[in-house]
């Protein structure tokens, strides 16, 4: 008998225009016919929103597109039209936005990791039930998760949709006694984040192994943030502002979102991937720490994006911890900027992977073009085929809330955004 | 109350941002899923859309014609409908269409634009449905979201604040941004909640939280002008985050088109 | 230093509902001492605390020689006032007061005494009719006029009977809109001022309500030959310390909170009526 | 009381006596582009030769190479500030388990603070504030407690800015009364003045020599010159009848126009004294925090009553605005709520003068 079974799933999904997605299952003969993840997020159109406007305004509108991780987008930004005036805010400010950005990884991987992952992996409908059993691991993530935001704060006022950037360098530079007061709370902190990693580790994570390609930036000293060459583990190696050489977004029909292909094929952005990518990177604590969990990285298996993420978290929190240390209030905390024509490319690393800006902006400064590439239109593709992959293997015969609930794990393990990697609702056949 | 109040918190076109109001509570956040039933919040996890709550918070604004019909229905389940965040409540940045030809626009982004299902405008909740309560600011503050939660848990209208930013300024003791650089500031109009954090942090405000009550949009835009701004400049100025809010609106257009000719 | 803002704990003894939106709570400090020296004089008003939620300034409407407990008839309007709604017997809640400078019983000791009302329930006024009548002797006339919006507006009904019948009082009721049945009159309160009958010069004049009424019944008495200061009104401002500290409730140079609410004619006439005081 | 002649390098002494008396010390120091109060422990950090160009809606600071420490007019903060606190805590309740409520009052730790540079504008305000938050019904212990051990130093005011009219209110440029100690700067240090015995006992630790004719004269001549200065006025005679004669000028409806109702002037004014108050309270309701910060007659909440805004528009605003402050003040307190000091010229995005405004609405005649 042949039966189809054509699975809807609503998922609430992040893209360039993050928001509502659903995710499609059609089933022949126990065979997967095709996986579609929809976004039909209403599009917000940010590119044409960004024409006409002046170059200052750029990280103020750019924010907008994502509350969650609104510090990469004001980075991308900032980086891609200094690369354009040819500006270097010097080393103050690189290592201020580097703080900002430890900050918003810390955030962003702290809420998914205890609001939206764990309670998958240890079978709970929310982080609420989860508390129940957990209290303490929900607290230590809410803390881990308000110290992100108070490392964006520090440099950016608030931190969602933070005031503090601009092209050049921050508006402000902190007080040292601010700073010391953080420091304190940062250092207190490592213990508790070191525990997360092992925490996460110690998760019954299922076991799926597949292969993919990997693409992150990298730097010659550091674990990449905001700047380096775009590599592969395929052995792409770029300038990142060669981005579109080898990189071409496509559009898929039942998509608002554009995909994103290398050499038109799918690849995975985000920790994971920044992990497998960057071991030779990490501080040797860290390093110690990772040895320690028992998790051969790299790893081709995406459940471990979760301890990815808890030991990128630990990453973060040393290097603000670092970067702080030696902190020094300096006379300026922005280099003035004088325009000029021209084009330029911005790429660095969200909590979900490569983000990559470039802007055309004439003499006066004005906006001309835009085009954003965000993780999610990246990691699209690569999260179908995984979804074609695991489902498969877990089996297409067993039940639709077991199939949904196992896609939309999957799904999570790229946390798209938060929206889409949450815990939803019914499944509906057609 | 016998019974916890049910609570939902719906997501229409928007950055996720003011939702994070509720997830950056921390303990706030287990102490309201203790007072309350949330019964839906997809980015927290309970996911019930079309259920029936006696408080429902609206983020984004309304760019689709199925999101018009969403939010009739969202309505008609909730006893107490409060939008939270500039989208929500004025449109928000995405109402920045609202000035140009949105399909053009989708024509240039998307190769196959028939594919993309989208309205020519991005309007505010209010613009639908009726609103028991707005709350303004982009994002809206967890401070102000807290309290309004408070005082509806204790059965009384929230209050919102609805001065200017100019009075945060100074009872912060910042100095003024405008008078003592010349900074465009959009404080003496914008409604205050941030706590006046751009000029805390040397830079002019930028309106992210609408137009406060009464405000002279037009002498503050003659005195941007005085500060060498461009009427161009002057309109983006007001058409910016909250491009709709009335008054925003109108001494914007009356400057010019604001981003895009 | 007494610290005049900080409210003490009250308790609601007995809550009973006037009409759909007005309510009296009899209340009584939780602290018997400071229950015992409390003292008030009508007119005055107290700051009542709803725990979380705010402070609003509330006449007290009982006798002030009435030991036990101390009453407050609210309307429900806005945010505190309908979360005091709310409360029921032994409910706590905080309080400070009295403050303000209430109506001038003593002066108007042997004089006709004219209460004018407007608007829903006028409760500082109502004190002064119970003050009156419980010491009857010491005053002549009473003159009771009272104005709602809508005749299901008018509490305490029964009562504005009662006080017809007694000696030497007249009630003169009216409302802008009357259902079938009303026995008063149906229009504006102050279309009734030429039934009143009393002694312009030996009168003091007691109102409250709609600045609009007050300024028509004012005119209508000077005509008559009440004295200025013999007329007296009751103003409400907005209010948030009731010390004269906020600054909330100037009116002109005056502090509604402490130089009043109740005022008399010639203390305010310079302003009253102008819009924006 | 003269006492002597503080060469400038001796100033770091004042500091040490002051600190040893168990003073902390702010003064005059450069942030944000404009002089305002903050701890001060190193002369080194006064704004020397540092000179602000104010006018309406606008004040830059220009650096010069003169010597002096206090050779500029009043920033935006006056001492207000420091006593009637922008926003502060007032009392806290907390609701037990059987519903029974506790109160408690939160008082401000009594600072002994001392400030440095006050102007002779700011200390007539002081007793303006004095009278109204310690001297009516109710005393005011959040501002008692901050005002009880407040040390004063005075420095006599040379260089008014161009806003400044305090001659013509009768406030300035001299410190007459109400200082600890008051100074005049000379080039090449101050000639020092007990104003109280706290002062003198300060006075008394410092390296003083004798003051001579000479500099005792040049002071004098500059604080004349000062006062001659002034460009601006504000009639000396109470304003109080011509502007409640006037309540429906034009006028009020033309700075209408113009005035953005944000309430920045009666925030830098040093003798305004609204504030609101409110309730900060916990998600579960057992706790809430009252507190207050400043209000403005600019504002919508300060004239609402249920159902209608006394003060709707602008027009109103302003009007409640100058008559309070030059008219009704004198009801309350005695004498206008006016000093002179400029500030809400200055500090006004839009530059409205108050003086302008008064003259045009009937209040002219110069500095009579
Ligand atoms: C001296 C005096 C005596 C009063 N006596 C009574 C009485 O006996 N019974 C009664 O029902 N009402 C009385 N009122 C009016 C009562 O104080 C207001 O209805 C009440 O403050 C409204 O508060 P709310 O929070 O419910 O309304 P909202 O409209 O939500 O008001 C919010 C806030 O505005 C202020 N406010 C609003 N309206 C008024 C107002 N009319 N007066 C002062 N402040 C206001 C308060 O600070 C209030 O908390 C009196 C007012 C005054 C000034
Ligand atoms: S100061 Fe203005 S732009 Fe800045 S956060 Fe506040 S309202 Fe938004
Ligand atoms: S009413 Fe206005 S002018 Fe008067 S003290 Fe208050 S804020 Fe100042
Ligand atoms: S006069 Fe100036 S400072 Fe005062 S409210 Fe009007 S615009 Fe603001």
């Amino acid at each position: 008998m042949t039966e189809s079974r054509h699975i809807p799933v609503q998922v609430p999904v992040l893209a360039r225009v993050e928001g509502e997605g659903a995710l499609e299952l059609r089933v022949r003969d126990g065979a997967i016919e095709e996986v579609r993840l929809r976004i039909f997020e209403p599009p917000r159109l940010f590119e044409k929103l960004l024409e006409g406007r002046d170059y200052t305004e750029v990280p103020d509108m750019v924010a907008r597109i994502c509350g969650i991780c609104p510090v990469a987008y004001q980075m991308s930004a900032v980086h891609a039209i200094e690369n354009l005036f040819g500006a270097d805010p010097g080393p103050w400010v690189r290592a201020m936005r580097r703080v900002f950005y430890c900050g918003e990884w810390i955030q962003s991987h702290s809420l998914h990791i205890h609001l939206l992952a764990a309670p998958d992996f240890l079978g709970y409908a929310s982080v609420v039930e989860m508390a129940g059993k957990h209290a303490s691991e929900v607290r230590r993530g809410l803390k881990l998760q308000a110290l992100g935001n108070e490392i964006i704060r520090l440099l950016g006022a608030r931190s969602v949709h933070p005031v503090g950037a601009r092209v050049g360098g921050f508006h402000r530079a902190p007080k040292p006694e601010e700073v010391s007061a953080l420091l304190e709370k940062l250092r207190a902190a490592l213990p508790e984040a070191e525990g997360l990693a092992r925490w996460t580790a110690s998760f019954d994570l299922p076991r799926d192994e597949q292969d993919f390609t990997c693409v992150a930036l990298r730097h010659p000293r550091e674990y990449p943030m905001n700047e380096g060459r775009l590599v592969s583990s395929q052995g792409l190696d770029i300038p990142a502002d060669q981005f579109e050489t080898r990189f071409a977004e496509r559009q898929a029909p039942h998509s608002t979102a554009l995909h994103c292909l290398l050499d038109g094929k799918p690849y995975l952005v985000g920790p994971l991937a920044r992990l497998n990518l960057n071991l030779d990177r990490l501080p040797e604590p860290v390093r110690e720490l990772v040895d320690g969990l028992g998790i051969p990285f790299p790893s081709r298996n995406m459940h471990h994006s979760i301890v990815a993420r808890a030991i990128e978290i630990v990453i973060a929190l040393r290097e603000a911890i670092r970067l702080l240390e030696s902190y020094r209030e300096p006379r300026e905390s922005w280099i003035a900027i004088q325009p000029r024509a021209g084009n330029g490319a911005g790429c660095t690393e969200a909590p979900r992977g490569l983000l990559w800006h470039r802007y055309e902006i004439d003499a006066h400064g004005k906006v001309m073009r835009a085009r954003i590439v965000p993780p999610t239109s990246q990691n699209q593709s690569r999260i179908e085929e995984d979804l074609r992959q695991s489902l498969q293997r877990f089996g297409t015969d067993r039940p639709e809330e077991a199939l949904r609930r196992h896609g939309e794990m999957v799904i999570r393990n790229y946390d798209p955004c938060i929206s889409c990697a949450t815990h939803f609702l019914e499944l509906r056949i057609t | 109350m016998n019974q916890r109040p049910r609570i939902a918190i719906h997501k229409f076109a928007s950055c996720d941002g003011c939702q994070l109001a509720f997830l950056n509570l921390g303990e706030d956040l287990l102490t309201l899923a203790r007072m309350t039933d949330i019964v839906h919040f997809a980015e927290a996890g309970p996911v019930d859309p079309e259920a029936a709550v006696d408080i429902a918070f609206i983020e984004g604004s309304i760019s689709t014609p199925e999101d018009e019909e969403r939010i009739r229905r969202v309505r008609a389940n909730s006893r107490y409908l409060v939008t939270i965040g500039a989208c929500a409540t004025a449109g928000g940045v995405q109402a920045l269409r609202n000035f140009a030809d949105a399909g053009e626009w989708i024509a240039s982004i998307y190769a196959r634009p028939e594919y993309i299902q989208s309205l020519a405008t991005s309007t505010p909740i209010a613009q639908h449905v009726k609103v028991d309560l707005e709350i303004w600011g982009c994002p809206v503050s967890g401070r102000q979201v807290l309290a309004a939660l408070r005082a509806l848990l204790s059965g009384v209208p929230p209050w919102l604040e609805k001065d200017k930013v100019c009075l945060e300024c100074k009872r912060r003791q910042t100095v003024c941004v405008m008078v003592a650089r010349g900074l465009p500031c959009m404080g003496p109009v914008t409604r205050t909640g941030c706590g006046a954090i751009c000029p805390s942090f040397g830079r002019d405000c930028y309106a992210c939280y609408g137009p406060a009550e009464n405000p002279n949009t037009e002498s503050l835009a003659r005195r941007l002008q005085g500060l060498g701004l461009v009427p161009a400049a002057v309109a983006r100025r007001f058409h910016f985050i909250n491009a709709q809010a009335p008054g925003f609106a109108e001494t914007g257009a009356r400057r010019g088109k604001a981003s895009h000719d | 230093m007494v610290n005049a803002s900080l409210p003490h704990e009250i308790e609601v003894v007995e809550r009973i509902q006037e009409s759909p939106t007005i309510f009296t709570l009899r209340l009584r400090f939780t602290d018997p001492a400071q229950h015992a020296a409390f003292r008030f004089a009508p007119g005055q008003f107290n700051m009542l605390y709803l725990h979380g939620v705010g402070e609003v300034p509330i006449s007290i409407v009982s006798d002030p020689e009435d030991e036990k407990l101390f009453d407050h008839t609210i309307r429900v309007v806005g945010r505190v006032t309908r979360g005091l709604e709310q409360l029921q017997a032994r409910d706590r809640l905080g309080m400070r007061g009295p403050y303000g400078r209430g109506w001038p019983l003593k002066q108007a000791e042997g004089h006709d005494v004219m209460i004018i009302t407007g608007g829903l329930g006028c409760a500082p006024v109502v004190s002064v009719i119970n003050y009156v009548i419980r010491r009857r002797d010491r005053f002549r006339r009473l003159i009771i006029m009272q104005g709602v919006k809508h005749s299901d507006d008018l509490i305490w009904r029964s009562q504005y009977s009662q006080w017809s019948k007694l000696r030497d009082t007249q009630v003169l009721v009216a409302a802008d809109v009357g259902v079938a049945l009303w026995p008063w009159h149906i229009g504006r309160v102050t279309e009734l001022f030429d039934q009143v009958v009393f002694e312009p010069s030996q009168a003091m004049i007691m109102m409250c309500g709609p600045q609009g009424m007050m300024q028509v019944a004012v005119e209508h008495l000077l005509r008559r030959g009440v004295a200025e200061d013999h007329v007296y009104l009751s103003m409400e401002r907005n209010m948030h310390c009731a010390a004269g500290l906020c600054g909330h409730c100037q009116y002109g140079g005056k502090f509604v909170c402490k130089d009043g609410p109740v005022f008399s004619y010639s203390e305010v006439k310079a302003l009253f009526g102008i819009k924006g005081f | 009381m003269e006492t002597g002649f503080l060469p400038r390098a001796g100033f770091q002494a004042l500091l040490d006596a002051l600190h040893r008396a168990g003073y902390r010390c702010v003064g005059p120091q450069v942030r944000d582009g404009a002089i305002v109060y903050d701890t001060l422990n190193e002369i080194g950090t006064l704004p020397q030769g540092m000179h602000d160009r104010q006018g309406p809606g606008q004040y830059r600071l220009e650096s010069t190479a003169s010597p002096r420490c206090f050779g500029w007019a009043n920033g935006p903060q006056a001492l207000k500030p420091f006593l009637f606190a922008p926003h502060e805590a007032m009392w806290r309740a907390e609701r037990d388990a059987r519903g029974a409520l506790h109160f408690s009052e939160i008082l401000p730790a009594a600072e002994t603070l001392a400030v440095i540079g006050v102007r002779a504008c700011d200390l007539a305000a002081l007793r303006l504030q004095d009278r109204h938050f310690l001297q009516g019904k109710f005393a005011d212990p959040y501002y008692a407690a901050r005002r009880e051990n407040l040390f004063l130093v005075a420095v006599h005011c040379t260089q008014p800015a161009d806003i400044c009219f305090c001659a013509s209110t009768g406030d300035g440029p001299r410190a007459t009364e109400d200082f600890d100690i008051a100074l005049d700067e000379l080039d090449d240090g101050y000639l020092v003045q007990a104003g109280s015995d706290r002062g003198g006992a300060i006075a008394a630790k410092l390296p003083l020599t004798p003051a001579t004719d000479a500099q005792r004269s040049q002071a004098d001549a500059e604080l004349q010159a000062a006062a001659r200065r002034q460009s601006r006025g504000l009639p000396s005679r109470n304003l109080r009848e011509v502007l409640f004669a006037n309540l429906e000028h034009p006028r009020w409806a033309d700075v209408a126009e113009r005035c953005l109702s944000c309430g920045n002037c009666t925030s830098v004014c040093p003798t305004c004294f609204c504030h609101g108050e409110f309730d900060e309270t916990a998600l579960d309701g057992s706790r809430s925090l009252h507190a207050r910060q400043w209000d403005s007659c600019f504002t919508q909440g300060h004239s609402y009553i249920h159902g209608m805004t006394i003060r709707a528009d602008t027009r109103t605003r302003y009007r409640q605005w100058l008559t309070h402050k030059l008219g009704s003040w004198h009801e309350q307190y005695g004498r206008s709520g006016c000093v002179g000091c400029g500030r809400c010229i200055a500090w006004c995005p839009v530059g409205i003068d108050i003086t302008e405004e008064v003259r045009a609405i009937g209040g002219g005649g110069g500095h009579g």
